[in-house]
């Protein structure tokens, strides 16, 4: 940071006249992105791909939104920093909760279809219906995935 | 030479109280309702916190009576649910996250870097009554019946809890509002309002660490509120989004939870350490030893506790590889407060230590520190939490961090500044017995909780199994002595506010920048003329000047 | 030396050779954070003797690291806190990881007891029976919310999630009664949900479960087409009876306003009828409230119940009645269960498995 | 910049500012910071989408398919455009139109209506179908482990970015309408820019979401 009362170069450069021109630029590619962001979707990639790809184009488009409407192009340093790093912890979080999901005890995951094999043999004291006891009365018992009522 | 040019002329007459101050320079309540001046806005905290804290502290001790005997000893196993929930959230999201920041943040910030006021004055008086706002409304779920999920509301017991969980998550979030509020004001302070001079290498390590508290505010609080209104919508409407019968994740709950409330935990000792670091340096005489080592490594605490907060998750189910990469990163975060440690000790070499209350507190922070500091690292060693994972050692250490950490810097902080917030001293006897009496309540509270967490005795315990019996006995004896120092404090601080000894600008000869202004300081914090910076703070090196020079003449925007 | 520090620490005893090794590495780490304290400490001190304050105009010199002090502060702790973590995590992934020829129960938590069950029988509740010195791994959910099982002596703590499996595993050395303790705050009886993990030789556990299932047999041949076991308490038969004559699906029993009024806490409590008359719900009231529901209906609540006249019979009423007398929220009980811990399973025949 | 206008823009300049570049360097700087707290704020419901997503994948793809994609790519077209309306409302504030700039904030906040509206549609179809959240989940046509996750995450997500929108309105419809009176001036526009990068920010996240919840 430059010393704090002088106006910064970035600031100087900010107030320099932008042509309008460019936002409309801005405004007809965020649209044909748009438009082919939703043909890609229309070619039903595969699994994996098309998530990536959507994502890749959604991604361009908020840069150009950030960049161009919100004047990160022109403002800079503190203010292109706090965006950066909200966005990299943003990330940060996802990740590790990502790789989390991923990598654990394969059980321990909300019920799959892994889980549902996994019913325990022998007498089943593990069913909610047995002891009724402590089921929370608002919910219903946990139907869609009760392993041991896959047997 | 302290932050004043050179050119004072030696005919300037420095009151010993200056008696047209921020205190009364407006008069009436509603001056006070309305007022922007970040000086009272700090004091308003001092109130409203102390209150808060008065409140948690008496929770703290019910709790502590009723773990006197093994069975039940004076109250209902529901009620002393909602008494350790509230003690828990009173004291992190009413007392600890606002109070250093808040108090001792908003007054001498912006007097330390030379400015009028924080960036947005009337953001910072909103702050105060989104505070409000947010312990209004968890007050009010307290009196509905209170809630009995301890303060991490871990789920799907908070959400089927037939407790009034729902008010206090609305009060915790609003809290969090108000928490965000006063760190985007820092930062932009910060960034926006250093007086000519005054470089980021010249900033006072207090605003360093306030700096560094300011992000974390920032950045974690709003994953902590949008966590707090899944739990509110689930709790309230049946959503589901943790729900394990609707296919929900608890665990996912609690890697949100986490993100925000480990990060959190420097969100409360950072400001300590700032208190620290200038309370070392004026009673060492010293300038700070290694001060770029101490200032990045606040930085470094804020970017790395982001980095840790699977730790809380070790036996919770996460899978071993987040584990391994959680327990690396953990071990890093302890690196940046050794070197602190370190180099707050190496400062008192060479220097010219005095003995004041406010340093009593810097030597109990400081094994304090390190001693609870290392049973962190100890808890993050992936293999020993599994056996301490929610029991009293877990306890015992962070009470070792948040008390003998954080409170014992509050405290310092508190009789180190108070001759400048009012312009009396209190009574250095009083102080040095209260602290002692503090320092050894503390221990005794909290080294038989650890053993009591070797033993195995698991926290949020209404009845315990009778060995544990003599450990808790010796736990409730300290926390009376504590109870009784913090009594102590309050009474003479309140009658030193009256009849204490007149300060003067500088009793401790400091060359920390907030003490080149009067005491108490004036609306406008500098009277007529801004002050200018040649110096690091801190810098004992050239002659004395005498008495603390006043601000001296304005010198044009130039550098 | 191992057992000066692990008296010296409160450690319970090492029932596990797992736990020998954790406690090795929590002796090293404690011991340095000690001595790390202790010597910030002490040099403070010295400092302060050494540099004490002797006139206040004291002038004191610029004194500044160099490159090896910040290196040394550094390098250090980071050196140690990384050789912590390295023996850690391999301790951890040993613990995570289970052998092969683990002997597998299943667990299960609710509020607030933990239940047991042996693959192909037999299962119960509270205490955990387990031969000596052969691994056994512990497959674990939860009924309600999440709770942890810990056994202190073992080291080893996991928490219970409902409608997943969690997996850890031991293998405990000596025979030995240990305490289990829900580590994972669930309510108002978290501190009353202990348990025992019972370490039987071998031939004694052997012999255990062969006549476990034995009687399982007998007991299903004895008892025909009975429902209820005899041998339990009358509180637990009554649980049984109130989930089966779908009492639980509008009372809860934790305090949760429903379609009825709780349980919790029922028994002589004092009641505000719709009339406006106040009422204290003893025996004949709860009795009467199941005989002729519509009589005297609490305010608040709608004249929904069906009458059980006559689809009840007397002892299962007494039952049901001492369950909702049992239901205190001030109630509990800092041992673990004495009652009949191993029910054998009505209908289960171990020769199929 | 004209004297007089430097002179009007002065009548903003608070006390412990050294001048008006300065304050609104220091407005920029805390409206970045609080779009950082919303990103994050977000953010959570965006790990709750991954996780989910993570571990239900077929299921969040079948549950995809019961919404529209027209209705979702109208409203990108409607978010985008307005989004244009208000960089250029900025543009004419900075250079004194101010008519034109608080015109242009009008017609961003009928933009903003014509998305709400769009979007009830959505809703009413949706409640109709029993597509909704948790216990409220009634749709037969799809019963899967997860489905209704997709609807709770759907309806959290769509429904704060709603009330981003509606919030979004209020502030950009208050300042188009102090533009048309002369509150601002060419050297003070400030309070027009932070709307706008509000304003800015809600159409960025709606960029994610529209991908997320219609096309995969």
């Amino acid at each position: 940071m430059a010393m704090a009362h002088v106006p910064s170069a970035e600031e100087e450069r900010a107030s320099r006249r932008i042509p309008t021109s460019r936002y409309y630029i801005v405004w007809i590619a965020l649209l044909a992105l748009t438009a082919i962001t939703i043909l890609v979707a229309r070619m039903h990639l595969g699994h994996g791909f098309g998530l990536v790809v959507a994502l890749l184009i959604a991604i361009t488009k908020g840069s150009l939104v950030a960049l161009f409407f919100m004047h990160l192009w022109d403002h800079g340093g503190a203010n292109r920093l706090v965006l950066v790093t909200s966005l990299f912890f943003l990330c940060l979080l996802l990740g590790i909760t990502l790789l989390d999901n991923a990598s654990r005890f394969p059980l321990t995951n909300p019920p799959n279809t892994e889980t549902l094999r996994w019913s325990p043999p022998g007498p089943d004291i593990l069913s909610p219906g047995v002891g009724a006891h402590g089921t929370s009365s608002r919910h219903e018992p946990p139907r869609e995935h009760a392993p041991q009522e896959q047997q | 030479m302290s932050p004043s040019p050179a050119t004072i002329p030696p005919s300037t007459e420095v009151p010993l109280f200056n008696e047209r101050n921020y205190l009364n320079d407006k008069a009436g309540v509603w001056s006070w309702l309305t007022t922007v001046d970040h000086k009272r806005i700090g004091v308003m905290y001092l109130v409203l916190t102390t209150i808060a804290f008065a409140l948690g502290g008496l929770f703290a001790m019910l709790i502590r009576i009723e773990l006197l005997t093994p069975g039940p000893t004076i109250m209902s196993a529901a009620t002393y649910n909602r008494m350790f929930t509230l003690h828990g959230v009173i004291m992190i999201f009413l007392f600890m996250i606002p109070a250093i920041p808040n108090i001792f943040g908003n007054f001498f910030l912006p007097i330390m870097i030379g400015a009028r006021d924080v960036a947005f004055p009337r953001l910072n008086l909103a702050s105060v009554y989104i505070y409000l706002l947010g312990a209004g409304v968890a007050l009010y779920g307290m009196i509905h019946g209170g809630a009995d999920t301890g303060w991490t509301f871990y789920v799907p017991y908070s959400t089927t809890t037939a407790t009034k969980v729902v008010p206090i998550l609305l009060g915790a979030f609003i809290l969090g509002m108000s928490s965000i509020v006063t760190g985007i004001n820092f930062i932009a302070t910060v960034h926006t309002l250093r007086a000519p001079g005054l470089g980021w290498m010249k900033l006072p390590l207090f605003v360093w660490s306030i700096y560094a508290t300011a992000i974390i505010q920032v950045l974690a609080t709003p994953v902590l509120g949008i966590t707090l209104l899944l739990v509110a919508v689930e709790a309230g409407l049946g959503f589901g989004i943790f729900d394990p019968a609707r296919g929900g994740d608890p665990i996912l709950f609690q890697h949100l939870f986490w993100f925000y409330s480990h990060p959190a935990v420097y969100i409360m000792i950072l400001p300590a350490m700032a208190v620290i670091s200038e309370v070392v340096c004026t009673f060492a005489r010293k300038n700070m030893f290694g001060y770029k080592a101490v200032a990045f490594s606040s930085l470094g605490i804020a970017f790395v506790g982001f980095f840790t907060w699977g730790h809380h998750l070790f036996t919770s189910g996460q899978s071993t590889l987040d584990a391994g990469v959680f327990g690396v990163l953990s071990m890093f975060v302890g690196i940046f407060t050794a070197i602190k440690v370190f180099n707050w000790t190496a400062t008192l070499y060479k220097g010219s230590v005095a003995f004041r209350t406010p340093f009593a507190y810097f030597c109990g922070f400081l094994f304090f520190l390190v001693f609870g500091g290392m049973t962190g690292i100890a808890l993050a060693t992936v293999s020993l939490d599994v056996h301490w994972q929610d029991t009293y050692f877990v306890v015992a250490h962070f009470h070792f961090i948040m008390v003998g950490g954080t409170i014992m810097a509050y405290l310092a902080a508190l009789h180190y500044w108070w001759p400048k917030m009012f312009g009396r001293t209190y009574p250095e006897g009083w102080g040095l017995v209260s602290a002692v009496l503090i320092i050894l309540g503390f221990n005794a509270t909290f080294i038989p909780q650890f053993l009591l967490g070797n033993m195995g005795m698991p926290r949020r315990y209404y009845s315990y199994p009778p060995e544990f019996w003599p450990l808790n006995v010796a736990s409730t004896a300290g926390s009376t002595l504590l109870a009784f120092g913090f009594g102590i404090i309050l009474i003479y601080l309140l009658i030193s506010l009256k009849h204490g000894a007149l300060a003067g600008p500088n009793p401790w000869h400091s060359r920390g920048f907030e003490w080149i202004t009067l005491s108490p300081p004036p609306a406008d914090n500098f009277g007529p003329v801004n002050p200018v910076y040649i110096h690091q703070p801190h810098d004992y090196q050239h002659p004395e000047p005498g008495p603390v020079p006043a601000p001296g003449p304005e010198v044009p925007h130039a550098s | 030396m191992n057992e000066l520090m692990r008296r010296m620490l409160f450690l319970p005893e090492q029932g596990t050779s797992y736990a020998a090794d954790v406690d090795h590495l929590h002796f090293f780490v404690i011991s340095v954070t000690m001595l790390a304290a202790a010597g910030v400490a002490i040099t403070a001190l010295w400092f302060f003797v050494r540099y004490r304050r002797r006139s206040e105009r004291e002038a004191t010199p610029r004194v500044e690291p160099t490159a090896l002090h910040e290196v040394i502060f550094v390098g250090v702790p980071l050196g140690l806190f990384l050789l912590w973590f390295a023996i850690g995590f391999t301790q951890f992934v040993r613990l995570k990881t289970p052998p092969r020829d683990a002997m597998d129960v299943y667990v299960q938590g609710k509020k607030w007891m933990w239940k047991f069950a042996y693959p192909g029988g037999p299962n119960g509740a509270d205490v955990l029976k387990v031969p000596a010195g052969r691994p056994v791994r512990l497959l674990m959910t939860s009924q309600d919310v999440i709770h942890s099982f810990f056994v202190p002596a073992f080291r080893l703590k996991q928490d219970v999630l409902p409608g997943r499996y969690a997996e850890t595993w031991f293998e405990a050395k000596a025979p030995g009664r240990y305490p289990i303790f829900c580590a994972e705050y669930c309510g108002l009886g978290h501190s009353a949900m202990l348990g025992e993990v019972e370490v039987l030789p071998q031939a004694d556990f052997d012999a255990w479960v062969a006549q476990a299932r034995a009687s399982t047999v007998a007991h299903a041949q004895d008892m025909g087409t009975e429902r209820i076991d005899v041998r339990a308490s009358l509180v637990e038969q009554g649980r049984t009876l109130a989930a089966e004559y779908g009492c639980l699906k509008c009372h809860s029993v934790d305090g949760t306003p429903h379609i009825g009024p709780t349980w919790l806490d029922l028994y002589r409590k004092k009641e505000r009828l719709i009339d406006g008359s106040t009422i204290v719900a003893d025996e004949a009231y709860l009795t009467e409230s199941m005989m002729d529901p519509g009589a005297r209906i609490v305010a608040g609540y709608k004249n929904v119940m069906p009458t059980f006249q006559g689809k009840i019979p007397g002892p299962e009423i007494a039952a049901i009645l001492e369950f909702i007398k049992s239901l205190r929220s001030d109630a509990v009980r800092t041992e673990p269960s004495k009652g009949p811990v191993y029910v054998p399973v009505p209908g289960y025949d171990p020769a199929k498995h | 910049m004209r004297a007089e206008a430097r002179v009007a823009a002065e009548a903003h300049l608070a006390h412990h500012f050294p001048n008006l570049e300065q304050q609104a360097h220091a407005a920029r700087l805390g409206m970045w910071l609080f779009l950082a707290t919303e990103i994050l704020l977000f953010g959570g419901l965006f790990v709750a989408y991954g996780v989910y997503r993570f571990l239900y994948a077929d299921t969040f793809k079948a549950a995809s398919t019961l919404i529209e994609t027209h209705w979702g790519a109208l409203n990108t077209v409607v978010l985008i455009s307005s989004s244009l309306t208000v960089a250029l409302a900025h543009h004419e504030a900075e250079h004194g139109s101010m008519k034109k700039a608080g015109l242009l904030l009008l017609v961003s906040v009928a933009a903003g209506a014509v998305f709400l509206g769009v979007k009830s549609i959505e809703y009413g179809h949706h409640f109709h179908e029993g597509h909704l959240p948790g216990r409220f989940y009634t749709y037969a046509g799809l019963q899967a482990p997860g489905a209704s996750m997709f609807w709770t995450l759907y309806f959290l997500m769509t429904g704060l970015h709603g009330l981003h929108v509606i919030i979004g309105m209020g502030v950009l419809g208050l300042f188009g309408v102090l533009c048309l009176r002369g509150k601002f001036n060419e050297g003070y526009s400030t309070p027009v820019e932070l709307g706008g990068l509000y304003w800015h920010l809600v159409d960025l996240i709606w960029i994610f979401l529209f991908p997320l919840f219609y096309l995969i």
